[in-house]
């Protein structure tokens, strides 16, 4: 029988518990209570990022935060925006959907923020971005996905920094099968973010003329490979991976036991292997394949002085690692997106003179009508064309390869070369 | 690829993996067998193992193989305490009552993530093998290192065995799990043998996590797997059942690597997991086990 | 009383693995008896009435109850047939009132199927249910928890939730044990009472209780009956005095 | 039946009333915390049904919330049909669900319920997974704006205003929180402690208890669904996050510590835990720890929860 909700061998004075408890709960509700009263401001612009403390996405999530503190620093020492302060309030989401949700509700009718930015990993935009819409709350995504673009979304929620999988991968693809071989063997998670890729990617190979031989999908929590690896056909010229989670050091090196050194040309998504050291020996395998990055995470010889700017600000070094621990590797290729997001929402809320919540549809108009962003400390990354039907921005593209333990831009995409004809119309969509 | 080399490797990686689940299941199978509870915090003790082989090879100076056999030694000991002052602060407390353990394991495989995630951090960490060889078959090469697992695991399991049939402790073990009263009455000290068989448990998926790292990587989520692998080859064996959790390690371990080959993962995993399912319903006593008692 | 035939078993056996609990046992009970079972420890006493009320299966064997093959019917079901059982050790809803723990019997007689409605009410069953607690001499107890109550009220408890039931047959198992001499004789009373409308089926070994109560007794011995007959009867068999005082001693 | 326990009776008119007005007093951001809180309430109460009346502990409860998500989510995105026959169809999904996983389930006790109860909810869960193409898989499906208000007997709701949202919440908790007070408080409740105090004794008093466990287990399972099919509906989202392990440990935590066996233990539960959660996320990002925790501690000082305290020691008409 259950003893769990009868049992009886309570040693706690319950008395004082329960006092405790009451005490406990006036002062869980105290901070909502108060905060009617002072929610109002309007002396300060609020802005809220639910980041990926914890859960899946918690190395990218660090870096996210690390990112968006610098850019915030950055932008009040320059005299914030429009003349007001600017104030960053984070809160975790957990990689999780639902709570993803409660964090938007929670800045728009707690925080009562001017916008929220930062999300990354597609199910928790996808959950949030319909109730941000619901909520009028401007929701800038710092992610890949491709749903934006292609009109799942409202008119509320914008891409402006990063290139959507879509782009990326269609605008790598002539370059793979003109470079590296027609024949292509494909190794992604097995879940919404590969087969972003897997539908992308065949696409992009066949229109070039190639072929894909082989498919594999592995589930998101594997952590050993090797008994996939058979799978891949011996015709294979190209093996194409995109791998997120923590077993990628495994893949690599489970590969080269399994290939040995006749093994065909690799190409790979930085996504693979984003907050993960190269210069390891489990990793010495990749020698001399490539990868896409969307921004190189080794500083190269031709380094913009907008890069340097960039890295110096946020703490990072020549090797895409924290300047205090050589150890930690960022999360180079994505956490850019919140740097440039920063600033580009900034440069809406300058357009519309934007100084409160009165004067969102304004700002919203105004990043509609924005058709690029120039290279420049505040786009390090590289300059963009920004689609303001489909609120999203198409951004040059590298591919890099590994020489000596490191990665060496071969080949750099221009952000017309990314474009593909519109998918979605916001702005005729209300507000 | 023709069959024979798919199947040679299939067999492989089916060995390996079991190998690791019948360390991993064996301490879930000890522990319930012997105390009749359901430990839900089992796969963290794995993962603690592999951290702690981590943390090792960062702080011990040396050749690879010289943190690794540290680490061998260290991680069973740092998690066998670990759970021995689990069982004290809290499995004691409740006196073993099934249910309520359940919970409150759950709750310790929270704590224990958490903790890690926040010492740890969220990175996949790296450990360098002992040794590093490749076994070059005609087809495709393979990891020297992942026979050596398979060695090791038997050697342990074999070991273990040998100790339960015929050391003192085993006898007290044996005696416990057939009746506590009994072996109460024999003047067996049945806590001590409980507080003992949690951290003897805990301390092989230790092991296993530490002999699964160099092959693998720490991560603080990286018990969840093993221990659903466990409790598979724990209720396909027959809960309690040393011989059958290792016949069902083997059975599974292979299987696993076969259906995986041959069909999506996420298939194979739904066909475990129903297969436990099933098995409670209709075969209660295990695959492998007698109707009865 | 009529000489009817309530209960008839027929080569009734189970085995636990290589022990043969009961063995062929070939049984019968008359509507309106009292019946006592005796026999040592082990005998299969237990056992026995368990595959009656259904809560054991037999390995072999008939069970008849009221003309009807009652062989493969669960539990109960077979209480719903009229053959109620009281539990050796106390077996009580703790947590509940005396008058809850006897509801809970009523509303099976009064309410038989889960889901569907009918006119009985709340109200019809409570009464009920104090007019068995009453029967017992609880009548004046029925909010107290009966978790509780002093042990003899709980055995009393036990036997009203039993008759609750209004059963064609009352299995008592043991009903005395740690009952004090005036409970003792208080019980008795309550067994002639409840035998106005009720066969009872007693395991005893109080052979005082035994022999004030029973009309025919069965002896049991290692799975198998080994006399049955009228008290007097078998207070004279030599082979039950051998056994029982050759077990006691 | 109402006359049993008229001050438990009264006690939920009251709380129903006192949230009713709170939507007057609380801050926005409150409001919309309790529209979850409610809905998460009506997800623990049908937990207790099973797990504190009648004593059987799941830890697979995320499938019949999941059930409730997916049932009505999917009817909507696909079928197009309004949100009340979505809504309909989701509780009937976890219906049969859950009638058909206790028909196996309980054949099972104890630790083998357990997990069994755990083992079938992975693999919905996995399926989910697996059938990405039509569910969405991890990534979710998100739904029309089409499906974001509904008129119904005249009454035109949109999903979308916090109004209609917490009133909508509130009805569906206050229907849910009095038919259970009548199946728990009348003579079947009395019959699921009676399973949960003592099966055997039960059987013997000519209850088939298998029968009334089903029962349990598939109210138990239908009101999750209940919870899940509006918290989908509500917030325009389906994801198999909905289905995972910890929403099976949120309910068992919920009822936990606002008391297994009390009619408002769940809601006080959920308040307190959801209040806790939300204020803790901007303290320490470990919010895993505190449920961690909790679990331990209430298990180990607090086995019968707030509500459960409080009627051992005072009011033992709460229950």
């Amino acid at each position: 029988m259950n003893t769990i909700g009868t049992k009886k061998n309570l040693t706690l004075p319950r008395r004082s518990l329960l006092k405790g408890m009451a005490a406990a709960g006036t002062v869980l509700a105290a901070p909502g209570i108060i905060g009617r009263a002072v929610a109002q401001s309007g002396d300060v612009i609020k802005l809220g990022a639910p980041f990926h403390r914890t859960g899946i996405g918690a190395a990218y999530g660090r870096w996210y935060e690390r990112t968006a503190l610098a850019a915030v620093k950055l932008i009040n020492e320059q005299g914030g925006i429009n003349g007001l302060p600017v104030e960053l309030i984070i809160e975790d989401d957990g990689t999780d959907p639902k709570r993803g949700v409660e964090a938007v509700e929670k800045f728009s009718a707690e925080h009562k923020v001017d916008a929220i930015f930062g999300h990354l990993f597609s199910h928790v935009s996808a959950a949030s971005a319909p109730r941000a819409g619901e909520l009028k709350m401007p929701y800038f995504l710092c992610s890949e996905a491709h749903s934006l673009a292609a009109g799942a979304f409202n008119r509320y929620v914008f891409q402006p920094s990063i290139s959507d999988v879509k782009s990326q991968v269609s605008s790598m693809a002539p370059w793979i099968t003109d470079n590296l071989g027609k024949k292509v063997t494909m190794i992604y998670p097995d879940y919404a973010f590969g087969y972003d890729h897997r539908d992308n990617l065949r696409a992009a190979v066949e229109a070039q003329g190639g072929e894909i031989v082989g498919d594999i999908a592995i589930p998101p929590t594997e952590t050993s490979y090797t008994r996939y690896l058979p799978r891949i056909p011996l015709n294979t010229e190209v093996i194409y991976h995109v791998l997120v989670g923590p077993g990628v050091l495994t893949f690599v090196k489970e590969l080269g036991e399994h290939l040995g050194s006749q093994r065909p040309e690799i190409f790979g998504f930085i996504d693979s292997l984003e907050a993960v050291s190269f210069d390891i020996p489990q990793l010495a395998y990749l020698e001399g394949t490539h990868f896409w990055e969307a921004m190189p995470r080794y500083a190269q010889p031709n380094q913009t002085s907008f890069d340097k700017f960039y890295r110096e600000k946020v703490g990072v070094d020549a090797n895409g690692a924290s300047v205090d621990d050589p150890k930690s590797v960022a999360t180079f290729s994505h956490m850019f997106s919140v740097w440039e997001t920063l600033f580009a929402m900034k440069k809406a809320m300058e357009m519309a003179d934007y100084k409160g919540p009165k004067q969102k549809i304004a700002m919203l108009e105004a990043m509609e009508s924005i058709t690029g962003f120039e290279e420049s400390n505040e786009f390090p990354q590289g300059r963009k064309i920004f689609n303001g039907k489909m609120h999203q921005s198409f951004a040059q593209q590298n591919i890099s390869k590994v020489v000596d333990g490191k990665l060496k831009v071969v080949h750099t995409v221009s952000p017309e070369d990314t474009l593909y004809p519109d998918e979605a119309d916001y702005t005729k969509m209300s507000f | 690829m023709d069959i024979v080399p798919y199947l040679l490797l299939a067999t492989l990686e089916g060995l390996v993996q079991a190998s690791v689940l019948m360390l991993t299941a064996l301490g879930l199978s000890l522990v319930f067998g012997v105390m009749r509870v359901v430990n839900v915090s089992h796969g963290e003790f794995f993962m603690l193992g592999a951290v702690a082989a981590w943390v090792c090879a960062n702080l011990i100076p040396g050749p690879p193989y010289v943190p690794f056999i540290a680490a061998l030694l260290i991680a069973p000991v740092f998690v066998g305490a670990l759970a021995w002052a689990a069982d004290w602060a809290i499995l004691k407390r409740i006196n073993y009552n099934p249910e309520a353990t359940i919970v409150s394991t759950i709750g310790l495989m929270y704590i224990i993530q958490q903790m890690t995630l926040i010492t740890f951090g969220p990175d996949a960490q790296a450990v360098d093998a002992p040794f590093y060889y490749t076994v070059r078959f005609p087809w495709f090469g393979y990891s020297g290192y992942k026979f050596f697992i398979i060695a090791v695991a038997f050697v342990l399991v074999g070991g273990l065995l040998y100790l339960l049939r015929h050391s003192k402790v085993g006898l007290f073990m044996r005696a416990t799990q057939f009746d506590k009263e009994t072996a109460q009455n024999f003047g067996i000290p049945v806590t001590k043998v409980y507080s003992g068989v949690f951290a003897v448990g805990a301390m092989l998926a230790a092991i296993g996590g530490v002999l699964v790292v160099p092959s693998q990587q720490a991560h603080y989520l990286m018990g969840h797997d093993p221990l659903l692998l466990s409790f598979v080859v724990v209720i396909v064996g027959g809960l309690g059942s040393i011989p059958g959790t290792i016949a069902a390690a083997i059975l599974i371990g292979m299987s696993d690597g076969l259906l995986s080959v041959f069909f999506s993962p996420t298939l194979a995993k739904i066909f475990s997991t129903l297969l436990v399912a099933l098995v409670l319903v209709f075969r209660p006593q295990g695959l492998f086990g007698k109707a009865g008692r | 009383m009529a000489e009817v035939v309530l209960l008839k078993t027929k080569g009734l056996t189970r085995h636990f693995g290589g022990l043969k609990a009961v063995e062929n046992v070939d049984f019968q009970i008359k509507e309106g008896e009292i019946r006592a079972i005796i026999g040592p420890n082990g005998a299969g006493k237990s056992t026995f009435v368990n595959l009656l009320s259904g809560r054991i299966k037999a390995t072999s064997g008939s069970v008849e109850f009221a003309g009807e093959d009652i062989s493969r019917m669960p539990a109960h079901k077979r209480v719903r047939k009229g053959i109620a059982y009281t539990f050796q050790i106390t077996n009580i809803y703790g947590s509940m009132s005396v008058l809850e723990n006897i509801c809970v019997a009523v509303h099976n007689r009064l309410r038989p199927s889960l889901l569907s409605r009918n006119h009985v009410s709340e109200v019809d069953i409570e009464a009920e249910a104090a007019e068995a607690a009453k029967t017992v001499g609880l009548g004046d107890r029925l909010e107290e928890v009966a978790g509780t109550l002093a042990y003899g009220h709980q055995r009393l408890l036990e036997v009203a939730m039993g008759l609750a039931l209004q059963p064609k047959l009352l299995i008592l198992d043991e009903p005395t044990q740690g009952l004090s001499d005036s409970e003792i004789a208080n019980f008795k009373e309550v067994v002639r009472e409840v035998n106005k409308t009720t066969t009872v089926l007693l395991i005893e070994h109080n052979m005082d209780v035994v022999m004030t109560l029973a009309e025919q007794i069965t002896v049991m011995e290692r799975g198998t009956v080994l006399a049955e007959g009228t008290p007097d009867a078998i207070m004279n068999n030599a082979a039950v005095q051998a056994a029982y005082l050759g077990a006691s001693a | 039946m109402s006359i049993h326990n008229k001050k438990l009776f009264l006690l939920c008119l009251a709380t129903l009333a006192g949230l009713f007005v709170l939507q007057f007093l609380l801050s926005d951001y409150l409001v919309l915390a309790f529209t979850r809180i409610l809905i998460l309430a009506v997800f623990a109460m049908g937990y207790n049904v099973l797990m504190g009346y009648t004593g059987l502990v799941s830890l697979g409860h995320a499938m019949f919330f999941g059930a409730g998500v997916y049932g009505a989510g999917l009817s909507s995105y696909y079928l197009g049909v309004s949100l009340p026959v979505a809504f309909l169809a989701g509780i009937l999904a976890a219906i049969v669900l859950s009638f058909l996983i206790g028909l196996l389930a309980l054949r099972t006790q104890t630790v083998s319920f357990m997990i069994v109860t755990l083992m079938f909810s992975q693999a919905a869960f996995l399926l989910i997974l697996y059938f990405s193409e039509f569910t969405g898989g991890d990534q979710g499906l998100t739904l029309p704006t089409s499906a974001r208000s509904f008129s119904l007997f005249g009454l035109e709701v949109d999903m979308t205003s916090d109004v209609a949202r917490y009133n909508l919440a509130l009805t569906v908790f206050g229907v849910v929180l009095l038919g259970l007070f009548a199946f728990t408080q009348g003579p079947v409740g009395r019959l699921l402690v009676a399973v949960r105090e003592n099966e055997d004794r039960t059987r013997m008093l000519g209850f088939d208890t298998y029968a009334i466990k089903l029962l349990a287990f598939t109210v138990s399972g239908g009101i999750s669904g209940v919870a899940g099919a509006l918290y989908g509906l509500m917030f325009g989202y389906i994801g198999s996050a909905f289905a995972e392990f910890k929403i099976s440990i949120e309910a068992l935590l919920f009822t936990l510590v606002g008391g297994p066996g009390t009619l408002l233990g769940p809601l006080v539960g959920t308040g307190l835990m959801t209040l806790l959660f939300d204020r803790l996320s901007g303290v320490t990002t470990a919010y895993l720890i505190v449920i961690g925790a909790l679990l331990i501690v209430v298990t180990l000082w607090f086995p019968t929860g707030i509500l459960g305290t409080l009627r051992d020691r005072w009011l033992p008409w709460l229950k």
